[in-house]
């Protein structure tokens, strides 16, 4: 009987081993994310920044590239892009900058988060200086002028010619994470 | 027992049979070829892989189904002993096998052409809110809000119901026939699904990302459509209608929202009286305010505050200026600053400090707000 | 761990203890399975009154009964309740109850950890059911909480639903712990791995794709409760986390859940037919191979449930051709019990007529899966009601027919009595119809256009609806058959012999029946 | 009874377990010999191959589309 207590005891512990390593492997599933990420540009997430090496102009080819904004939630920043849409040959460094104002009456915390259509693009577009590295924090009624410099890599893949570097701004103004569940009537009863 | 035994296969026939392809609108059955060449394409795919299954189910519940019938014990059948055979396993493993990678070859087609980036003549930047979305023509300047525009009286079964019963919205998102339409989906809140099942365009709405999506609609017409994944309370209650027009109708409907914008900004300057932002507050608050804080002005206790009598009605006006125009975050409170126009907010807010017993004879006027909102 | 003898000894000149204590303290695998259907059936009676209040709201257009919000917590629930409360411990007990007898086992491996594991559900589903009058209202971001919706956006009740997700999810681990152990280590002599009846095959790929799977989803919740709690962004996009992300994650779960609710099903027809038939199972070789296939191929498939949520086109690509490749590896394996049957001897008892219901319609569900597994067409039927017309016929003529045959087939070895074989039929014809009537028109207003989990819609979907909702009703009221025939089958006295069906194989059939409180305390012999 | 089946008829196995088909006559051979672990291993290898395969028939796809 000692035999079979020592074969279950082997089989249990290879077992509650493994499910302890797949616990892990659920959670190391997140930084794999990102480095799938980077691969495929999955989900437009611009992984490539900080300065670039110097890439030879490609002039005969013109990308369009559109810069749009997104207010998440109820972030009453103004916050637009000041050009819209700038045509620009890969290779070639691009300058831009988005308008950021705090029409409210306190200082605020917002971050802003890129994103790339068609996503897969993401790869090819390097961000040198963006204000979506850090946070930006604007006093009440202060406006300021975000600089963007990046630079399209020229093998981005010829069917693609037009970009869109969508950018969501988010209020994180450190506060009592209230939840939101304010919002759910509360009568979950039954209406009759 | 003889009749039950004989009444799964007949009463399984029968029900196959009730699938038929095309039947009156009440009762469609079967997915619409819809109105594009991707749509289309999508259709043939159906079409096929569903015959593809019925032609295996045939043979698989006919062999079956005979089997029933004669292999029984009651008509003296003897039970054989075969019970292995892998070259007739082999068969029936390939022969699907084949089938399905012959239907890997249109389906790779279809797809890779529906993720054609070729050049759009148009973009519009979608972004999905709790409960609503928002249409935005980037280059035109064009930028507003589509809701649902089913009344709640028929909704909670008082009225009878309209034609379009909840797929119906105030303003539609209206786009040219035989262009290529890019949408750049986004979302505000939640993952919201953009679904238009005559364009078979349906793509998520995701916070924080940007998703694309196009479509070239060849025909003029009104195409319906429904978010598609679950984003809350009513999440059922937020269509899509694309009004396809001819060019010359587009552009004529361009020039009108320019001039319905202009004369919105150029109507701020001009001095309202009380009686008269009273009548448009109104007419503001019953559509945009009473779904939380209900026609009366006395909101949902423990869900949306009052605003009879609440301090901030009667209080300074600039509170409550702001809570109108940037929302409170952490509640359901949107910001409606980019949801109404100056005059709209002017007079809700005027509306509000002088209805059901708020006697503040506060007067908000557009250029206020004008000043606050740029 | 106590040692085998020793419980042997200890319990051997006394049956089951009297009183509540019996089934508070039991390490007896009988009583615990069922202890684990007794939960599983309240749990499907539970589940299938919110699936009619559903229904009931869903019966025709306009809000009749409920606001939107507390529909949405009626789907939640109801897909929660369906999956981990009924389905899944249905299986589970039906292993306690089976596995030992079949291997020749005294047994399970871990007696006093078969007792724990039972004995968290009901607390874990106490705590799930409370949400439901909890400030908020109970979880309302569907059995798939994707975020931000579950996390960000969610009443307070989550908290609750995590650590109740948590308690579930412990429970299967050290079940599944159990059952290979058993499995493993406890099989009689002459009982080789290359005899093991295909329920105990097919449970023991099961509980390695528990162990496998389960910790991941206990991952999802842990990520969720420190995006809630401790101010992570693991999923939300201001932080730096991804929304996307937690579909990912989720799905990586929950494909190999699918299959962990459909084998066992599996295992249990691959009884069925042959006892009824009255001929060897066709292709025995074939159906453990591919049984073990599916363990590693449900890996590589989950992202055929996020076609819609924008990837790259090779990554669309890949997952569809993975889709279809694996589909006919497994969808294939109907074939094996068709053939079983052919030039069989058959006769048409309870467990027969629903195991015959379980091949033709569970092969339906297959096919509308194999129309979803096309990427392109899925842009349409995705999120629609043909998903969920393909889930359920995969899932109630699937799993929940293979239980309730697997019941009647193994009832009166467990009770000692037979069944009444007339109101077994009455059961069988009415859910048979009722699932149809519910669950087929799905499928056309799916097509038609209707989206999931809304509570209200347009006209033209209003006909189907009302036929599903009738369906509904008469296929939730005639479960009610269901308890009635097991209650008679316990009190009315009507002598099972111990072979109980004709010719039926395995070593169960060899014990008296009713199975004593101990079974093979010598291990038989296999010849 | 039949011998140890060596490496490549235990890959072939599992390849065959991944077609879903298989004879008794191998499954016994399989059965007699061999640690359960070093069936998963096998498993997983052939796993990653599948993998491997359904990516490159996807850049076929792409290739030949010209994508």
């Amino acid at each position: 009987m000692a035999q079979l207590q020592r074969k279950h005891t082997k089989v249990v512990r290879n077992l509650l081993l493994s499910s302890v390593l797949m616990f892990g492997f659920g959670f190391a599933l997140v930084p794999l994310y990102d480095v799938f990420c980077d691969i495929t540009g999955l989900n437009g997430k611009v992984t490539r920044t900080g300065p670039a090496e110097p890439m030879l102009v490609d002039r005969s080819r013109t990308v369009s590239l559109q810069l749009t904004a997104v207010n998440n939630e109820a972030m009453p920043w103004l916050f637009e892009p000041m050009t819209a849409e700038m045509n620009i040959h890969p290779g070639m460094t691009g300058q831009t900058a988005f308008i950021a104002r705090n029409p409210t009456g306190k200082t605020m915390i917002a971050q802003a988060v890129p994103s790339v259509a068609p996503a897969e693009a993401a790869a090819y577009v390097q961000k040198i200086n963006c204000f979506c590295f850090e946070r930006q924090s604007l006093e009440a009624g202060q406006q300021q002028e975000m600089p963007l410099l990046f630079v399209i890599d020229p093998d981005l893949p010829d069917h693609i010619s037009k970009i869109t570097l969508s950018y969501t701004l988010f209020d994180i103004t450190p506060q009592l994470q209230a939840s939101h569940y304010a919002e759910q009537p509360q009568t979950g009863r039954f209406m009759l | 027992m003889k009749i039950i035994g004989w009444g799964l296969p007949a009463l399984f026939g029968a029900l196959g049979l009730i699938f038929p392809l095309s039947a009156a609108a009440e009762w469609q059955v079967n997915l619409g070829p819809g109105v594009t060449e991707i749509s289309r394409a999508v259709y043939d795919l159906h079409m096929t892989i569903f015959w593809v299954c019925v032609a295996i189910g045939a043979v698989v519940f006919g062999v079956m189904l005979y089997s029933i019938v004669h292999h029984r014990k009651s008509r003296g059948a003897k039970a054989h002993n075969f019970h292995e055979n892998t070259l007739v396993e082999i068969i029936w493993t390939v022969v699907p096998f084949v089938i399905l990678v012959g239907m890997a070859v249109p389906a790779t087609a279809t797809l890779i052409k529906m993720y054609d980036q070729s050049e759009a003549e148009l973009d519009i930047q979608v972004t999905g809110y709790q409960w609503k979305w928002r249409y935005q023509y980037l280059g035109e300047d064009i930028d507003f809000f589509s809701s649902l525009s089913t009344p709640r009286e028929q909704i909670s079964n008082d009225e009878t119901k309209g034609e379009h019963y909840l797929l119906e919205v105030d303003n539609a998102m209206v786009i040219p026939a035989g262009k290529k339409v890019r949408l750049l989906l986004t979302a505000n809140d939640v993952i919201h699904s953009w679904w238009v099942p005559d364009l078979a365009v349906k793509k998520d709405a995701i916070p924080g990302f940007i998703n694309e999506a196009w479509t070239i609609a060849p025909e003029p017409g009104i195409y319906r459509g429904q978010c598609a994944e679950l984003c809350g309370k009513d999440h059922g209650f937020m269509p899509i209608v694309v009004d396809v027009r001819s060019e010359e109708d587009f552009n004529q409907w361009l020039v009108e929202m320019k001039q319905a914008k202009a004369q919105a900004s150029d109507a701020a300057t001009k001095n309202w009286t009380l009686a008269e932002l009273m009548a448009k507050g109104e007419e503001v608050y019953n559509r945009a305010c009473a779904a939380c804080h209900q026609p009366n002005g006395e909101g949902i206790p423990g869900a949306f505050p009052a605003l009879k009598g609440s301090p901030m009605m009667v209080g300074d006006p600039a509170a409550h200026i702001d809570v109108v125009l940037n929302g409170k975050s952490g509640t359901a409170m949107q910001a409606f600053r980019d949801q109404l126009s100056a005059v709209e907010l002017a007079a809700v807010i005027t509306y509000e400090r002088n209805a059901w017993g708020n006697t503040t004879g506060d007067l908000v006027s557009p250029a206020q707000i004008n000043t606050l909102k740029q | 761990m106590g040692t085998l003898e020793q419980t042997v000894e200890t319990e051997v000149h006394h049956g089951p203890a009297r009183g509540i204590t019996r089934w508070l303290y039991t390490t007896n695998h009988k009583d615990i399975g069922s202890m684990y259907l007794w939960f599983s059936l309240l749990m499907f009676l539970l589940g299938g009154c919110m699936a009619l209040t559903i229904r009931a709201e869903l019966f025709q257009p306009g809000l009749q009964l409920m606001e939107p919000n507390f529909f949405n917590q009626m789907t939640t629930m109801h897909g929660l309740i369906m999956v981990f409360g009924a389905v899944m411990p249905a299986f589970v007990g039906l292993a306690n109850w089976m596995v030992p007898m079949m291997i020749g086992a005294p047994d399970m491996a871990l007696p006093r950890m078969n007792n724990w594991s039972f004995w968290i559900l009901p607390f874990a589903f106490c705590m799930m059911v409370a949400t439901l009058f909890m400030e908020g209202g109970a979880p309302n971001f569907g059995w798939t909480f994707y975020a931000p919706l579950s996390t960000t956006y969610a009443p307070p009740s989550v908290t609750f639903f995590i650590f109740a997700v948590h308690m579930m999810g412990i429970s299967s681990i050290m079940g599944a712990i159990n059952i290979i152990a058993t499995i493993l280590n406890l099989r009689a002599p002459g009982m080789t791995m290359m005899k093991l009846p295909l329920f105990v095959w097919t449970w023991l790929i099961t509980a390695f794709l528990l162990i496998a799977v389960m910790p991941v989803l206990a991952g999802v919740v842990t990520m969720m409760l420190m995006d809630i709690h401790f101010g992570t962004s693991f999923f939300n996009a201001a932080g730096g986390g991804d929304p996307v992300l937690f579909q990912h994650v989720f799905w990586f779960f929950g494909h190999p859940e699918v299959y962990i609710m459909i084998l066992p099903a599996f295992g249990i027809v691959s009884q069925i037919i042959p006892t009824f038939a009255r001929k060897k199972l066709f292709g025995y070789a074939s159906m453990v191979y591919a049984t073990a296939s599916i363990a590693f191929l449900a890996f590589i498939v989950w992202a055929h449930h996020m076609f819609t949520v924008g990837m790259p086109l090779a990554g669309e690509l890949f997952f569809m051709y993975a889709t279809m490749l694996i589909a006919v590896p497994t969808g294939v394996k109907v074939f094996n019990w068709v053939a079983t049957m052919f030039r069989g001897s058959m006769t048409f008892e309870t467990p027969m007529l629903f195991a015959l219901a379980f091949v033709v319609l569970f092969t339906i569900g297959g096919f509308s899966g194999l129309m979803l597994a096309i990427a392109p067409a899925d842009f349409q039927y995705h999120d629609t009601y043909f998903v969920v017309a393909h889930f359920h016929y995969v899932l109630v003529p699937g799993a929940i027919f293979s239980i309730v045959a697997a019941v009647y087939y193994w009832l009166p070895k467990w009770t000692g009595n037979m069944y009444n074989e007339t109101m077994g039929r009455w059961h069988f014809w009415l859910s048979f119809i009722g699932v149809n009537v519910t669950f087929f028109p799905m499928h056309f207003v799916g097509l038609a256009g209707m989206p999931r989990r809304i509570p209200d819609y347009a006209l033209q979907f209003a006909d189907f609806n009302a036929v599903a909702s009738v369906g509904a009703f008469m296929f939730g009221l005639s479960q009610l058959l269901l308890v009635y025939n097991v209650v008679q089958c316990i009190r009315v006295k009507r002598p099972a012999t111990a072979e109980v069906w004709e010719g039926a194989e395995g070593l169960e059939w060899t014990v008296p029946s009713p199975a004593p409180y101990h079974t093979f305390a010598q291990p038989p012999l296999v010849k | 009874m039949s011998d140890k089946p060596n490496l490549l008829q235990m890959f072939l196995s599992v390849l065959a377990a991944c077609f879903g088909v298989q004879s008794s006559h191998n499954r016994e051979r399989d059965f007699a010999a061999g640690h359960t672990w070093a069936w998963m291993l096998l498993g997983l290898v052939v796993m990653g191959l599948f993998v491997v395969f359904v990516i490159a028939l996807v850049s076929w796809a792409l290739s030949l589309a010209g994508a």
